[in-house]
């Protein structure tokens, strides 16, 4: 009898080892990447970059002297909405918030991890398309990424094999960079503090 | 929550976003509703304004990114500081992103506090209270006090104080030197204070001004003195200080004279009388020394007379030299006489003209006497004023002397109006706070000197909702007058209007440009002087209290100036270079009281003047005179930082609560040297934070020095190239650049400049006086004391330590997990995501440069939005250190790829060595054999720090070239 | 066999009788223990959440200590988990019999201190929660340890140290065990039958397992030697003055078999004690213990001189500088009290009345720990107080958290430790049995 | 083909070393010993018509297994990064082998090497010993793990009387048939 309470005790007190342990070590790794969710404006990427080829520079247009891309202020939306496509209903969205002087509330879908910098600037610079990164936007209606790290992969990992990394991870940034520099010749910088400093 | 994404997040234009900064982070992004061509996000905009952190005007230009001002610089283009910025005037952003920052108008709830109000309602009271004033024929009892505006709001409020027929304004500054421009009235006919050009002098003798610290326009000085003292080429000027406390300027003297308090006067005259005697004066000086004994002046200062006889010789050599006066021992009820000897040993030995220049005259020139406060203080305990009006910067409950008893006096006032951004012990005594823009969200101009107008511009939309001075008050006007805009005697709409109206005739047409370069520069002719050789005299200062007391030096703070600055936590965690002491104040006392008293470093000690009791920590100096005691000036603490970084503590840290209202008839300046105190053991004990274990090398030679004779032979002949160490080992190669830095020993003034521009750049968290006690401070740099030679009279060397970024790094090779490692440019890499935090590297760093984020730091709101956002904010538990600013080594590499050219020498700047004043940091290329800092590597003068470990660090320092009696 | 011969010999069956025995429920008394045990082990998981929360801060370590109590504690554990191999690795190589009725317990106490201090790197990295960086696993990042890091060493040492003790147990245990199921019944014996991989003790298990034991055995051996000297490594490639020496390995590997000698005198004595055990663990067995600790705690002192010798005739300033400092200064209390316990207290045990009375050995293995505890406080704490730099010298005060953290790690220990020994034989019922004569029928065939 | 086994328990070494002995003599190999600890006199008499233990050739592949990976490991992920740390490469680098760091990777080779010669040694001895057993063989007795000694003969079931016989005469407390 008290020497079952005795072996529940030890019990007891490795379970929570471990259970602390792995709350605490979870709680704190890494985010995962946010799951694309509805837009505000059902904006849809294969119209404006697949029929009508407009460039996504001119629209994303810090992409190429800054850190960021950045987005399209609403006055640029509508120096085309204004005649064009006016009567759609989502473009009717676009005036009621250009009416109200207020920006819109575009949902993130590309999400690096954390501590990590990603100047656009020096790939646009180094002329690679955006497509390489951010895939067929050209056939997306509304844009989606699956980014980020997952525990598939790792698991897989562990197990020996090794699947291609996911997009936006290191893994996948190095792959490009490596690939770069050994085929086409680059200078790509492979330096860890290139991105995290 | 990431610090960065909220950066990237709200990148809105505007006021919307940049007013709150406490936005939470939301997984949107807000794209512009109108192009911003000014702010791309992620690229930095530079705006060029003027520090107003204390009357020096230097230019500084501010990095916006994202609409938030997130780092100040000096501004190159400017006159004053050409580029350097003073630890105040980095901690500037502190106050802007105050967290206690005043948001919106306030008002009296009837009790001690205070209740949020409109503006409308606020502006009402005001002008309700001065029309009736105004109808009533008593405008005279209308009080406007501000700080130094001598431009457009200084023009503005004398239109705007004329229009009601209030009092002339009172302009505040607790540090006026009166009596310089007192003393140059009676010798030289000419109320104003010089420019005095260190950069001529070839020997600087100072009596007691600490002009590497507070005096004038500390950058300036210690910028020209740099030029003047540090060794180049194989030469090297000399500078003398004579104070009783081994300031930082004293410490950077290369003989410091360390004399009884108040004799300074006494010992000019006494180098003059020598001068006089051996021939080296002008004859027509006789008379004014005819009075003076050097045996005695010797007896009554303590110093010797060989000493005296050697300043003179010295003195009288020097082709030119240049005496300079203040500080507070020189600010005694004998100031006018003191500086009157300053004066006539300049012109004796004919500086006048050459280094004590005219013309450029200071803008410290223009502040209202201290007197005239003290009857404007006076007319307010006799109920004479109704309404005080008092301007943004001015604290006059905490900086002048509680002799004055300006705060009774100030609660007889009816109506008292503050314009504080951030709350103090004045604006507490107020009715209604209008909170001003701060200084960085301004429209503004301030001239520093003859010919000089900088120009202020908002850098940024305000942070919290505050209104410009000058607007409020020209409403207030107009209710109070009962016009309408655009009429009457102030007609302008806003304040901005105005000063782009006085701004027309100075620029000319070309508004940005002017902008650009941060206001209109213009040289001044010299004004020629006429000398009045007047009687010398120097009658000891008179001090009130306890004739059996020590002399009570209040000094002014290199951190806080007279304490407006001391918002910043920034400032209080930035060590005093002297003591290395943090977050709290202390009274410095001689080895002898020490002994008499029986205290230690760290005990309470009960200061006891006539007007009152100070209760501070014990600092035991054993260089301070015996016969004073010193308290640094300017401590206090805002409500915040309470709570958060020290244990709560109501008790005053200021010496001012205990001065007597005492001035120097001569001039009607205060005698900041006035008490005498005595000093009771408490038997509590309330620890400094001090950061240094020891001032004491113990022969390691951290900071190595060269006697000036061997130093010329050296730079003369130059050093033969050393030999590569043997190694068994590969060299590293590197593909690209090799970034290195020399750090000039020699050059350093130990202002802390570097430590808070590094603060700011790097986003490095303050900890707290507990934390810092402790050795968990979290400086990437720090700016370390050695003494050496008699601990009372010990020659200081100042070494700022940060990152060596060795070749042959202790740190990486005991990382499990590469999370430091030597990058391919020559850089310790510290990857924060990586680290796991084993603390290896920070036991294996002979140096102790690296940081550890024992706890999670948090920046309070909004302090965090100050935040830059190029270098990541680190989390708990992970390594940091130095990174030689790798975000401006990358943005530079950027800029130069962008332009389809290498890195240039000088492109790259970091932030200690953007900011220092005297250029003692030397940042680049160590594989380009023409930049400077490979030059400087290969100095007859240049050394590693513990250089036997084999550590080969890429910071190669120059030893400092010693003069004096310890070469 | 002559040793093992008394004429109270018990016999095979009285072995298994007497053993078994020990594993009746318990009394009291071991309840009291263990709940005394599991409160210190409640405050030790309080202040380890507490520090995970709120950062390493609540630990008093500081610049220049960066390292402190914990990798002081995690040193004093990893010693103390070195006697247990020796004792059956080495001695069994030795062949010295008297190892047979002790080496159970000094297994499982090495494998608990192992396990112990297992923890402290975890509770001691700043982000615990990234502590799987240190293992070379393929990963999304593409990165790998740095292999040249003592931490890295550590890391697969004391794994390996782990991992091989543990197996070295366990297949010490199964004979047992198999024992056990046969003399049980119910669940008990379901359990006890996976546990013993239906062991039978057949010729040709026996021939398999003497042949296995003994290769692991051998594999232990320099496994135990060398897990000390690749800790004390951690200290020896690094820079710090009182560190940086190459004396470290064999100093830190005697040492740890020093105070692992007492650790499992702490053990065994109260052992023998309460489950009466006299029969088994006879004076001859504490006498050759205390000899052993006779002989590591005079090389001991060896190295200390050997250490003061070096230093003074380096030449080095900074390293002269170090030892003046710890030798006189704030610490020299905890110096001096290492030096009493480590040096002067074995002392005792040249006499063979104190090296076989019990109370002896019991207070001078408690001084022993204390002072091997404080070894590495010394080399750890004053060093780093006193070294290159003097801007930064500094002294440590432990906090609430790391006190309670170092004393919670001695309940974790004692609890897996009060656990095992009313779960499995504490006592090796087979090597037992080997140190009695066999039964003979016909004394003319005996030995 | 059929075979029958005859287990005698004894409760002395000599009286089953005897059995042994006879056993040997009159041909019988296929046998089964249960000890409850390993006797000396016993495994003589026994080892003289088996091999030793293969085991230790598993450790000895556990062992090499061990030291192989550890260099591959530790050479092939310094070489993909080929970071520097203390101013020295991972990697061998230029001509000069002293550029590489290889002898820390000597010390992982050495904790590899017993880490997996241990487990192989493990393997090796369950594999070999055939254990597991989920159920206990046909001829065991609880008692052999305590005081006993049995010798369990495989033999044809015609000649189990005789073995019977004969382990009875050599002192077998108790002979059975399974």
């Amino acid at each position: 009898m008290m020497a079952k309470a005795g072996v529940g005790a030890l019990g007891a007190a490795l379970l929570a080892v471990l259970v602390f342990l792995a709350i605490s070590s979870w709680s704190r790794q890494p985010a995962a990447a946010a799951k694309p969710s509805a837009q505000p404006i059902n904006f849809p990427h294969n119209v404006h970059v697949g029929t009508y080829k407009i460039d996504c520079q001119y629209c994303h247009s810090d992409a190429r002297r800054s850190e960021y891309a950045g987005l399209p202020s609403v006055e640029r939306c509508m120096g085309c909405h204004k005649i064009v496509a006016a009567d759609k209903p989502e473009v009717k969205k676009l005036a009621d918030y250009h009416a109200k002087k207020e920006p819109i509330p575009w949902v993130r879908v590309n999400k690096l991890p954390e501590f990590t910098y990603f100047p656009h600037k020096a790939h646009i610079r180094a002329g690679l398309k955006c497509q390489g990164c951010h895939g067929p936007v050209e056939t997306m209606t509304t844009f989606a990424a699956r980014t980020g790290t997952s525990l598939r992969v790792d698991l897989l990992n562990l197990v020996g094999f090794s699947p291609a990394p996911p997009p936006l991870t290191m893994g996948w940034c190095i792959e490009c960079h490596r690939e770069q520099n050994a085929t086409a010749g680059r200078r790509a910088p492979l330096d860890c503090v290139t991105c995290h400093h | 929550m990431n610090r960065r994404d909220f950066f990237k997040i709200v990148t809105v234009s505007g006021a919307a976003a940049a007013t709150g900064g406490c936005q939470q982070a939301s997984e949107t992004i807000l794209p512009l509703v109108v192009p911003n061509e000014q702010l791309i996000p992620g690229v930095a905009s530079w705006f060029a304004t003027v520090c107003r952190e204390c009357p020096a005007g230097c230019g500084v230009i501010a990095r916006n990114r994202e609409g938030r001002v997130v780092k100040l610089e000096g501004n190159p283009d400017h006159p004053v500081n050409a580029g350097a910025l003073c630890l105040r005037g980095h901690a500037a952003l502190q106050g802007l992103y105050h967290p206690d920052r005043i948001a919106g108008p306030l008002v009296r709830d009837g009790g001690p506090g205070f209740k949020s109000a409109t503006w409308d309602a606020a502006a009402k009271i005001v002008a309700d209270k001065i029309g009736a004033l105004r109808a009533g024929g008593k405008g005279r009892a209308i009080a406007v006090v501000t700080q130094l505006e001598n431009g457009s709001l200084g023009g503005l409020l004398d239109r705007w104080v004329q229009a009601l027929g209030a009092r002339p304004r009172v302009t505040l500054e607790p540090f006026a030197y009166e009596s310089i421009r007192a003393a140059n009235r009676l010798t030289f006919n000419r109320d104003a204070i010089p420019y005095y050009a260190f950069e001529d002098a070839e020997v600087v003798l100072s009596f007691g001004a600490d002009f590497i610290e507070t005096w004038l326009s500390n950058v300036s000085y210690a910028r020209t003195f740099a030029r003047m003292h540090s060794f180049r080429d194989g030469r090297a000027g000399t500078f003398i200080h004579v104070e009783p406390r081994q300031s930082l300027t004293a410490s950077n003297a290369d003989e410091w004279v360390r004399n009884a308090p108040g004799t300074e006067g006494l010992l000019a005259l006494a180098i003059l009388r020598v001068m006089v005697d051996e021939g080296a004066a002008d004859r027509r000086f006789g008379d004014a020394v005819a009075s003076v004994d050097v045996k005695r002046a010797a007896d009554e200062s303590g110093v010797g007379v060989e000493t005296i006889k050697h300043l003179a010789k010295v003195f009288a050599h020097a082709k030119p030299g240049l005496a300079v006066g203040g500080g507070v021992s020189v600010s005694g009820t004998n100031a006018t006489q003191t500086q009157v000897a300053i004066n006539l040993l300049n012109a004796a030995a004919g500086n006048v003209g050459k280094t004590v220049r005219f013309g450029a005259d200071s803008a410290y020139g223009k502040v209202t006497p201290y007197a005239e406060v003290a009857s404007l203080a006076g007319a307010m305990a006799n109920g004479e004023v109704e309404v005080l009006i008092l301007g943004p910067g001015v604290n006059p409950a905490f900086t002048l002397p509680s002799g004055l008893k300006l705060a009774d006096a100030v609660r007889k006032v009816a109506l008292v109006v503050s314009f504080a951004n951030v709350p103090d012990q004045t604006s507490a005594l107020a009715h209604v706070v209008l909170p001003d823009t701060h200084w960085l969200e301004s429209w503004g101009d301030y001239s520093p000197r003859e010919g000089v107008v900088g120009f202020l511009q908002p850098t940024m939309s305000p942070v919290r909702d505050s209104r410009p001075m000058g607007d409020t008050l020209l409403r207030i006007g107009r209710a109070a007058l009962g016009v309408e805009e655009g009429k009457g005697p102030i007609p302008w709409p806003t304040f901005e209007q105005y000063v782009k109206g006085t701004w027309a005739p100075l620029v000319k047409g070309d508004l940005e440009g002017a902008l650009r370069r941060g206001g209109v520069f213009a040289d001044v002719a010299p004004a020629a002087v006429t000398l009045k050789v007047v009687g010398g005299n120097a009658e000891p200062a008179k001090l009130d209290g306890d004739p059996s007391g020590l002399t009570l030096l209040a000094y002014p703070s290199l951190r806080f100036y007279d304490g407006r600055s001391a918002v910043s936590s920034w400032l209080h965690e930035a060590p005093d270079t002297m003591t290395q002491a943090v977050w709290d104040a202390w009274v410095e006392i001689s080895t002898e009281t020490a002994r008499k008293l029986g205290v230690v470093q760290g005990d309470m000690v009960a200061v006891k003047s006539s007007q009152g009791t100070l209760e501070l920590p014990a600092y035991v100096s054993p260089s301070l005179h015996p016969s004073a005691a010193a308290i640094p000036m300017g401590h206090r603490y805002t409500p915040y930082q309470r709570t958060r970084y020290v244990a709560a503590d109501a008790r005053s840290l200021n010496p001012m609560d205990i001065l007597p209202a005492v001035t120097d008839p001569a001039s009607g300046g205060l005698a900041f040297m006035s008490a005498k105190v005595t000093l009771t053991r408490l038997g509590t004990r309330r620890p400094l934070a001090v950061l240094q274990a020891t001032h004491d090398q113990d022969d390691r030679e951290l900071a190595q020095h060269v006697a000036l004779g061997a130093a010329r032979e050296q730079a003369l002949r130059g050093r033969a190239p050393e030999p590569p160490p043997p190694t068994l080992y590969e060299e590293q190669k590197y593909p690209g650049p090799r970034w290195g830095m020399t750090i000039d020993v020699d050059a350093c003034v130990g202002c802390q400049a570097c430590v808070v521009s590094c603060q700011a750049e790097n986003n490095v968290p303050v900890v707290g006086k507990a934390s810092a006690a402790y050795g968990r401070q979290l400086h990437w740099m720090r700016l370390e004391r050695w003494a050496e030679g008699k601990p009372e009279h010990p020659t200081n060397l100042f070494l700022p330590m940060l990152c060596q970024h060795c070749e042959v790094a202790p740190c990486e090779p005991v990382c499990p997990v590469y999370a430091a490692y030597r990058t391919e440019e020559g850089l310790n890499g510290q990857v924060y995501n990586r680290c796991v935090g084993t603390r290896y590297c920070g036991n294996n760093c002979p140096y102790h440069v690296r940081r550890f984020n024992w706890f999670q730091y948090e920046f309070p709101a909004p302090l965090d939005v100050q935040l830059n956002p190029d270098v990541t904010v680190r989390q708990l538990g992970v390594m940091e250190k130095c990174t030689m600013c790798l975000q401006r080594i990358i943005a530079g590499k950027d800029r130069a790829r962008d332009e389809k050219r290498a890195v240039r020498d000088g492109d790259i700047q970091t932030a200690c060595q953007q900011t220092c004043p005297t250029q003692a940091i030397t940042f680049g290329n160590l594989k380009d054999e023409g930049s400077a800092v490979t030059k400087l590597t290969h100095s007859p003068r240049a050394y590693h720090v513990l250089e036997e470990v084999g550590t080969r660090p890429s910071i190669t320092y120059l030893r400092k070239v010693v003069r004096g009696p310890h070469a | 066999m002559s040793d093992g011969r008394t004429t109270t010999s018990p016999t095979f069956a009285d072995v298994n009788r007497d053993v078994l025995r020990t594993l009746d429920p318990p009394g009291n008394l071991y309840f009291a223990w263990m709940c005394f045990v599991a409160l210190l082990l409640a405050g030790f998981f309080a202040a380890w959440t507490g520090q995970v929360w709120w950062g390493m801060g609540m630990a008093g370590k500081r610049v220049p200590q960066m390292w402190a109590m914990y990798i002081t504690t995690f040193v004093f554990w990893i010693g103390i988990g070195h006697a247990g191999t020796l004792i059956s690795a080495i001695l069994y190589l030795f062949r010295a019999r008297w190892r047979t009725s002790i080496y159970r317990g000094a297994e499982a106490m090495t494998i608990f201190a192992v396990m112990t201090a297992g923890l402290f790197p975890l509770i001691h990295a700043g982000r615990m929660w990234f502590a799987y960086f240190l293992l070379p696993y393929p990963n999304q990042r593409f990165l790998w340890p740095n292999f040249r890091s003592p931490l890295v060493w550590d890391v697969f040492a004391i794994s390996t140290y782990l991992s091989i003790s543990t197996v070295f147990f366990i297949v010490g245990l199964v004979p047992d065990i198999a024992a056990l199921r046969d003399a049980s019944t119910g669940w008990r014996r379901r359990i006890f039958a996976m546990l013993s991989l239906g062991w039978e003790g057949s010729d040709t298990q026996w021939r398999h397992y003497r042949r296995a034991y003994g290769l692991l055995a051998a594999l232990a051996t320099p496994l135990v030697l060398s897990v000390h000297s690749v800790v004390s490594w951690d200290f020896a490639m690094a820079l710090v003055p009182g560190w940086h020496s190459t004396l470290f390995a064999p100093f830190f590997v005697d040492g740890a078999i020093f105070s692992g000698f007492a650790m499992v005198l702490i053990l065994i004595l109260p052992m023998r004690h309460f489950f009466h055990l006299h029969a088994y663990i006879q004076e001859k067995h504490l006498d050759a213990m205390g000899k052993l600790i006779l002989v590591t705690g005079l090389v001991l002192t060896y190295f200390y001189i050997c250490e003061i010798f070096t230093s003074l005739y380096s030449g080095e300033h900074i390293e002269k500088a170090s030892l003046f400092w710890k030798v006189t200064a704030t610490y020299a209390w905890a110096l001096w009290t290492m030096y009493f316990c480590n040096c002067i207290a074995p002392l005792v045990l040249f006499w063979k009345r104190a090296r076989t009375s019990p109370v002896v050995l019991y207070v001078v293995s408690i001084l022993v720990l204390i002072g091997m505890w404080f070894e590495r406080f010394n080399i750890i704490v004053p060093s780093l107080g006193h070294d290159f730099y003097p801007y930064t010298w500094g002294i440590y005060y432990p906090s609430p958290t790391d006190t309670m953290i170092v004393i919670g790690s001695f309940s974790f220990f004692f609890l897996l430790f009060l656990g095992f020994i009313k779960l499995m034989p504490s006592l090796s019922i087979v090597e037992v049995k080997e140190t009695i004569p066999p039964p003979v029928r016909d004394r003319a065939h005996g030995h | 083909m059929a075979t029958e086994t005859v287990l005698g328990v004894f409760a002395h070494v000599d009286t089953t070393v005897r059995a042994l002995e006879a056993l040997r003599a009159r041909g019988y190999h296929d046998l089964t010993v249960y000890t409850p600890l390993p006797v000396h006199e016993i495994e003589e008499v026994l080892d003289r018509d088996r091999p030793v233990s293969r085991v230790r050739l598993f450790t000895l592949i556990g062992g090499l297994t061990g030291i192989a990976s550890a260099f591959l490991l530790t050479i092939w992920s310094s070489m993909v990064w080929g970071l520097v740390t203390g101013g020295k490469y991972m990697q061998p680098a230029g001509s000069r082998i002293s550029g590489s760091s290889l002898p820390p990777f000597f010390i992982i080779a050495f904790e590899l090497m017993v880490l997996f010669a241990g487990f192989a040694t493990v393997i090796g001895m369950v594999v070999l010993g055939r254990l597991p057993r989920l159920r206990p063989s046909a001829s065991y007795d609880a008692r052999f793990t305590n005081d006993r000694f049995g010798v369990a003969v495989h033999c044809a079931p015609e000649r189990a009387a005789s073995v019977h016989e004969l382990l009875r005469t050599s002192g077998a407390e108790e002979v059975k048939s399974r």
